[in-house]
């Protein structure tokens, strides 16, 4: 809701009064088909805009058109709504409440210290001043040439362009710190283990894993290598039992004392 | 390969105006163009169309090349779909967005004596040409508004200085005179009612 | 306005390529122009821009102007997006992978507690940072990963021993703190993921 000026006492009666008679006995002048109303009402943007218009309507002569004339237009017009049961917008009620006071206060001897109290009626003049500048500024903002209307860019086929995919870039740390959440979290959880083989056999388990990909099999021995020396010789032995027990792969012999094999479990 | 070629393409692929400072990304580190090159550069590139049905534009956000204005009745037959119009309230609102911003919804219900509709709102958010830049320090904390770049873009505008002026008060003083006027005249039902059409 | 500045706007405006037909089509009953003329007015075009960083080029399914692809590795720049951020969860399924290996989607699952996206997995296998060095011998037969050897080399290891040791479970919290000193300072990881534009 709107807040559209101070605080105004409720519409007067003149509204109470038309709503009670059925709509056949309304004056002729006042007679207007209610789908006509209904575009009526839709035609303004509000109570300001209809004011407006009902001002700009007679602006043949100035000096014969004073607030009373407006607001008994105005005023009738909300009438109307109201006997046809339209859906109307508060504001619509509350600027018949102001003119009604507006128009009172003139019928009223004028104080003689007008500045004291604010003037309803000046203020409704600016706000209707004001309203009209920006109602001009969007009448103007409508023709201004703009895009998809008046303003096309230009399209040109990019095709020919090559576009290099990025990857996202990853600091090691990143990686570490992931893990220690996954480790932290793992714990806060369950009692999950965590197997904590040192990396080296970890690394040398996948790389079992990977030669046996191609081959059928390897011979047991080929799984070490002299360079590494005893350290090296460990590891790839752990690495092997490991991948048994997680049955990754199985440990075969022939015959009793001849070559062991290693080979992925496969069926 | 020389840089007015290259800015020349480059403002052609883009599907949005470029600012000077995304034309220079263009190029890398040691061969990028100093500002002025650049505007030289998109000078001439402007002067060598001036005899084609495109132009160079500088918009809010940047440049860019568009159709002539004298063609578009041509051109628009290409797109099926007409283009938008926009009911009074949103272009009202708009405007007095534009023009008074920054302001509340509360401010632009003042102006315009009804409500704002939250519909109204969303469509200039939606379409980028408003956003919220604030919030009022007053029960509720109500959105401050202010209008966008791509506002001025789609209105083929470099600054809100391009805006038309704001009719002053002055040329809107004939509302003022009228209700002026001396109580005396006008009785009830004297004028006739018309309906506009 | 002559028939050869409307078809190179229109050409211009149009996001796909025009065909004879269509672009005949721009024109009302009375001015359409017979195809040879057109025709000719789309040589005379192509002539034009013979000195420009742009062509026009006939496709199958018209005309349209094109970048010219000698300008491609400038152009290119700006449509390069910078490159995305990885999720923590990708991040947590490459450090278990590299601390775990060898391992299947099931494991990595246990550990993490929830499960691993598909996803996840085809972007690790794409980057080649993770293979498949076999497979379980379970119903479903799941593919082992582990890590590659270019992995250790786009995190500059020789191997895997070279990654930072990490603490039983009763230590983390110990070596956590001793960690976070260092790790903050540095940056990465923890705090946002956003790139500000």
């Amino acid at each position: 809701m709107n807040d559209i000026g101070e605080p105004r006492e409720p519409p007067p009666e003149p509204i109470a009064v038309v709503k009670g008679e059925p709509l056949s006995v309304a004056p002729d002048d006042l007679f207007i088909p209610p789908d006509a109303l209904e575009v009526f009402l839709e035609a303004f943007e509000g109570p300001l805009d209809l004011l407006l218009y009902l001002i700009k309507r007679q602006n043949i002569d100035i000096l014969d058109i004073p607030v009373a004339s407006i607001t008994h237009q105005y005023v009738r017009y909300i009438e109307m709504m109201n006997v046809l049961r339209m859906e109307l917008a508060a504001e619509y009620l509350v600027m018949a409440a102001m003119l009604t006071e507006i128009k009172s206060r003139f019928l009223l001897p004028r104080p003689v210290d007008t500045e004291e109290e604010d003037d309803p009626h000046a203020e409704l003049v600016r706000r209707l001043q004001e309203y009209e500048c920006f109602k001009k500024a969007s009448e103007a903002l409508d023709v201004m040439p703009r895009s998809e209307r008046d303003i096309f860019e230009v399209n040109v086929g990019t095709e020919t362009i090559k576009v290099e995919r990025k990857e996202p870039d990853v600091d090691l740390k990143e990686v570490v710190i992931a893990f220690r959440e996954v480790l932290r979290r793992a714990e806060q959880v369950s009692h999950h283990h965590i197997q904590r083989e040192p990396l080296s056999v970890r690394e040398r388990m996948a790389n079992i894993l990977d030669r046996l990909q191609s081959v059928a099999q390897l011979p047991f021995s080929d799984l070490f290598n002299r360079k590494e020396g005893r350290q090296g010789a460990v590891v790839s032995l752990l690495a092997i039992l490991e991948l048994c027990k997680d049955g990754l792969i199985e440990i075969t012999q022939s015959e009793p004392l001849t070559a062991l094999h290693v080979r992925p479990l496969t069926s | 390969m020389d840089i007015k070629e290259i800015i020349e393409a480059t403002l052609f692929a883009a599907d949005r105006p470029l600012s000077i400072t995304q034309l220079q990304n263009i190029f890398g580190d040691m061969e990028r163009p100093e500002r002025p090159e650049l505007v030289s550069a998109l000078t001439a590139i402007a002067n060598d169309y001036q005899e084609r049905p495109i132009q160079l534009q500088e918009v809010a956000s940047g440049y860019r090349f568009q159709i002539r204005e004298e063609l578009s009745p041509w051109v628009s037959k290409l797109f099926e779909e007409r283009p938008p119009k926009f009911s009074r309230a949103l272009l009202e609102t708009l405007a007095i967005i534009a023009y008074q911003q920054p302001l509340t919804r509360g401010d632009i219900e003042q102006i315009r004596g009804v409500s704002v509709s939250t519909n109204i709102i969303r469509t200039l958010l939606d379409r980028e040409w408003v956003r919220v830049v604030g919030h009022k320090e007053v029960p509720g904390r109500p959105a401050v508004y202010a209008t966008t770049r791509q506002f001025l873009d789609y209105f083929n505008l470099k600054s809100l200085d391009e805006l038309p002026p704001l009719p002053s008060i002055s040329e809107v003083e004939d509302v003022a005179e009228l209700m002026q006027a001396p109580m005396d005249a006008a009785g009830p039902g004297e004028q006739n009612d018309e309906i506009p059409s």
